[in-house]
């Protein structure tokens, strides 16, 4: 059930993640939060609002600053058949607990022959601006969708979140869970009942027919504003939201892209070895119809610039792609032969410039 | 050595299960110039009796993990032999279908949650099974418990010491059981630890801690005995450190002593101390013999079953890649 | 208290550094909300003494490393204050062109090694550079060292076992500091210490360990001199843990005893003892206020730099990924 | 300098590395070996053979198993000028260290502006049959070209293992390098004077026409083999070594591929998100002419299947890509309307039959 139709009413992303992880741990009683500070009055940013005052601290787990350990000690709870969410509130500390994920969590169900299963959730999160930097602002996604045994999942909007978030937690593997904060508070229609998302579909988030947008995780925002843009030009862009990077709806993108003739991937992440290589990757290697077609596709990608994140935000700016330089850069695909065009525009949007500190 | 720890049927199960892992394993290192067996084997002759002494103790579905040296594990546990050594071979009848050889070894209908070739990974899994165990005892009158092995080379990992704080913190009923043998492939504690006191460190969590340094099963049996039935209690995690001695190489079949990095001489009080000779000893020669006569033509068949046994089908390679 | 630590000159020294801190943080604090610096900052307010205890008998060519709760330690080490300031406010100025803000800051000059905004990451290399001084002091005949900071919860990440172990067993000359606020953002130590012990395990590996609970400078001036001064005679690591607390928000220029995690009475013994306000009662009104004036004036040139210095050119985003 | 005619004598690609570091040893009192058992009798697999008897235990250090502080140390020991050469007997282990690796180590010089800079290097040996399966034999390399801030070589010949060795440690940049220990045995000419092989420059390393084979790490061998079946049916596949996979020489290949017009990359290592899927992606973006070439460059990938490494060698074989099914997919690309076709060779080499256990 993935139609967003009979919903009523209007949730965020963080309220989406909550419900979905308050119903689920309604429902079953083998799911359970782990993680530090989602305990606490702030509740990662509300997304576990509540929940230790209704399932107190044997299912709403405060740690010690142990991730490799507590990923282990997710993953053997797993084992045992519980369902563990495993919080992160950056991504770049993913990093700590790699060994327990790559090397154990997305081995054992294959490695033991099926005779262990690991159904963990781990959430990690992406920060950006506000001086997060080189080590509170890293989309590594791409790590886990090259590891056979892991999913990957990155909703763009408080509908997929909860229904995502729903099918993680039912997900007999371990799943990454891709959270940009900065979707933390934009709003959609979510219906009140669980449902799930099926993952490996990727939606059409806006119909065109001259280039094929494909934006991951925040980049969707950009790539949706970039499709605005380049309207008022006369481009006409699809815009295709994976949801999921692994297992990957390469189907999906391939025939918009082949409808298109160009494809854009824009990750919120580094293009080197990254989801946007698989993407154009995964497309251009599809034997599209026999004898092969007569016009080349016309593929490209963007993502972080290739540097580590500089704080400053005159730095920062240029490190991130946004509605513009994409716009920019189809319009270059699209139109080849006429001169660069860059559309003026704020590169920020409300709900980014509404993203203030301490954090 | 407590009384108990003699009565006829524990001499005789223990006896058993140190028996069948050595000589299990000297099958192993037979077979292994046959290249039969094409997985990196670590044997774990000379240091049976951490294993058994412990898992002796455990009940059937108490669970037990250890590392990529955990054949002893495996059996004293109750793992199925013949699986095993199907394993070894790379069969399909194997434990994990061929999937996982010597190193990964599983057998959860016996309570033996996987191996790993990683050193130290499975030391926060043991945790973490604890952990649904302790919420299971939560609903249950009884509690099970998980016991995790590892080498002395794996506390010097930074996983162990997260997870004796995790363990500590929350009671798991685990227990942690360091096999020190002295070396990590050939590298002696010497070059890598600041100091002996692995005990007291981990005491400072607030962890009871067992130093036996006898090697003797009795004594590891006795302690564990003890730790198990207050772990079990609520007690929360108890750490055991057992000084055993390797007796052949690092990996594979064969002995090492004259490769430089440790003597014939180190090796010797170990052979004296035997401990399935000496274990053996205090059996009736009748009984003795007909344990033995069982254990040879035990492994017999599983090396049978294991050459029968067909190769796995092709079509495995693609399957538990994901679980449904 | 020793004499020595109140002898005129390190008083002055002392609280000269205490108020710096102090002054630029509510600096930082007060301009916060104008969004002139977006970064994230981790006020040390409160928690001053430690820094500056211990990198008083630091000399400038020994390193100190810390946390992204740097701004003390960059200061107490002699970090430049300009150069701090227009980091924060994001300018080409800045300690590091801008790239690196409030988490990062860095001064190779003054030997504040790069902090970091990834707990514990930065205790293994603090070790790593001791590493290399213990290389250079075989050659020289004196003895750089290295002093790494951390929080209370760094202790908890498995690194910090693991560096222990090999600084100790390398008898690195490197100085550790645990700066115990109690907390990791709201968690308290009783949930995420199985015991207190913290000391105890980290004498395990035989180095030798200092708990000084009393917050006061010159307890710490003291132990950090007479320990910074074994490990330069190659004595090989020692452990501070120095319990502290901060005044301020996790992250962020406010309080916020108002929100249920702490309160305001757990706050006030620690008021009490305020060291800014202690240590400047120590020295006569006219020479301290002579500090206070310094300080307002440095602080206000450091403030003027930093909004009066440019952005970074577009083309330093690219500057610095590798080294030539 | 990177020209091997000048060699006189021939080396195993294992005694090319020990040759390189023991020169670099000499010549530089800052560089050094560290990690488990570099100072034993077997001296991993004799790469750091009779250092320790002539540079002591200061230079030649055993360490403890702590992946993770022991490359923070190797990165501040670098920070203070020295030259650390990590080893790890397992790429798998490096998942250990990931947070110094990747949030430090690469990182560092940019975060601090340049004030501090990295020179290290992280060796790291794949394994490969004999029971290595899940957690001893996967190529993670992709994960590293990823991040910038790091350099990735994986040299597929004792020639290049020297040249670029000594090209890592006088790096000022942290450099991992990609060891396959199929490769160990293999023999090149090898010149006895230093020298350095330049990073980011890919090799030629067989002429062909009708289709491009890349080969990453040990696949170079198997694509080699390729292309000698491949001849036999009358097909012409130039083969190129990338040697270097960041910085990574684009225009080599992209060249190579618009000559023959097909590009098969073959990793060794899964393909999602990975080395191959990089280098086809780059190469399709790249605008080769305009307007637009008139056929469509026909592009494929090869690596691990998509699964976790099995040990028995019934399954394994079929987990990697070999010469035949490499030759086979080639020939499928050059000659799309004909049967498939599967030369009929024994999928193992010589020096690869040699590698026996133990391990
Ligand atoms: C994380 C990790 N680092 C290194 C290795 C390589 N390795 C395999 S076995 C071994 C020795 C471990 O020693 P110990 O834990 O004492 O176990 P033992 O082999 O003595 O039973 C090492 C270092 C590994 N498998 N995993
Ligand atoms: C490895 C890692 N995990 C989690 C975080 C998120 N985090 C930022 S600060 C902090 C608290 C750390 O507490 P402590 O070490 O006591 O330092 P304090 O902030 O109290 O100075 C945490 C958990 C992080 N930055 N790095
Ligand atoms: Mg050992
Ligand atoms: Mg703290």
């Amino acid at each position: 059930m993935s139609s967003p139709t009979d919903a009523t009413r209007t949730l965020s992303y963080v309220e989406a993640l909550q419900e979905a992880v308050e119903q689920e741990m309604d429902r079953d009683e083998k799911v359970f939060v782990i993680g530090l500070n989602v305990d606490d009055h702030k509740s990662i940013q509300g997304t576990t609002k509540g929940l230790i005052h209704k399932f107190g601290p044997d299912r709403v787990m405060d740690t010690p600053l142990s991730e490799d350990a507590v990923t282990g000690i997710s993953i053997g709870a797993a084992m045992a058949g519980m369902r563990p969410i495993h919080v992160h509130i950056r991504m770049d500390f993913l990093m700590l607990c790699m060994n327990q994920l790559i090397n154990m969590g997305a081995k054992a169900h294959y490695m033991y022959n099926g005779q262990l299963s690991v159904p963990m959730v781990s959430r990690s999160i992406i920060g950006k601006s506000w001086g997060q930097g080189a080590q509170h602002s890293q989309g590594l996604h791409s790590m886990f969708m090259h590891v056979p045994g892991l999913k990957v999942v990155a909703p763009t909007n408080a509908y997929d979140a909860k229904g995502c978030m729903i099918a993680a937690i039912r997900d007999n593997n371990p799943v990454i869970f891709v959270e940009h904060r900065l979707l933390y508070y934009t709003d959609a229609p979510v219906p009140e009942a669980p449902y799930t998302v099926e993952f490996g579909k990727a939606r059409i988030s806006g119909r065109g027919s001259d280039i094929t947008l494909v934006g991951i995780s925040y980049m969707l925002v950009e790539c949706l504003r970039a499709r605005n843009l380049l309207a008022e030009v006369g481009i006409s862009a699809e815009v295709v939201d994976p949801v999921s990077l692994m297992p990957l709806d390469v189907d999906t993108i391939a025939a918009s892209a082949n409808r298109t003739g160009k494809l854009l991937v824009v990750d919120n992440a580094w293009t080197a070895a990254g989801a946007s290589a698989e993407i154009v990757a995964a497309v251009c290697e599809r034997p599209v119809s026999r004898p092969p077609r007569t016009k080349q596709l016309v593929v490209g990608r963007m993502g972080f610039a290739p540097t580590t994140c500089p704080t400053t935000p005159e730095l920062e700016k240029d490190f991130y792609p946004n509605a513009a330089t994409i716009a920019s850069k189809a319009y270059a695909m699209v139109r080849p032969d006429e001169k660069a065009w860059i559309p003026d525009v704020e590169p920020t949007l409300p709900h980014e410039a509404a993203f203030r500190g301490p954090f | 050595m407590s009384g108990n720890a003699h009565d006829p049927e524990t001499l005789a199960r223990v006896y058993r299960s140190l028996r069948l892992i050595r000589r299990v394993e000297e099958e192993v290192a037979r077979i292994y110039p046959s290249d039969k067996i094409k997985s990196p084997v670590h044997l774990s002759i000379g240091q049976e009796a951490v294993a058994v002494g412990i898992c002796d103790v455990l009940k059937p579905d108490d669970i037990m993990s250890a590392t990529y040296r955990g054949h002893a594990g495996y059996l004293a546990k109750g793992g199925d032999l013949k699986q095993m050594m199907a394993e070894l071979y790379g069969k399909g009848t194997g434990c994990a279908g061929g999937k996982a050889g010597s190193m990964h070894l599983v057998d959860m209908s016996a309570g033996v949650l996987g191996m790993s070739a990683v050193v130290g990974t499975t030391i926060p899994i043991a945790a973490g099974y604890a952990l649904a165990l302790k919420r299971e005892a939560q609903r249950k009158n009884t509690c099970r418990i998980a016991a995790g092995f590892m080498g002395d080379g794996a506390t010097e990992e930074g996983v162990f010491a997260e997870t004796l704080n995790f363990a500590a913190l929350h009671k798991l009923p685990v227990l942690l059981v360091c096999e020190n043998n002295g070396f990590a492939i050939h590298s002696p504690t010497s070059n890598r630890w600041a100091t002996k006191a692995l005990c007291e460190r981990v005491a400072t969590y607030g962890i009871p801690t067992h130093e036996i340094s006898d090697g003797n099963v009795f004594s590891i049996r006795e302690v564990a005995e003890k730790a198990i039935s207050e772990i079990r209690a609520g007690g929360g995690p108890q750490f055991m450190e057992c000084h055993t001695y390797r007796w052949r190489e690092h990996v594979g079949p064969n002995e090492d002593y004259d490769d430089g990095y440790r003597s014939r001489d180190d090796f010797k009080p170990w052979q004296d101390n035997d401990q399935v000779a000496l274990t053996g000893a205090m059996l009736d020669a009748t009984a003795r013999d007909a344990i033995d006569a069982e254990i040879e033509a035990e492994i017999a068949e599983a090396v049978d079953f294991a050459e029968q046994s067909p190769w796995p089908q092709p079509e495995e390679l693609f399957s538990h890649v994901f679980a449904d």
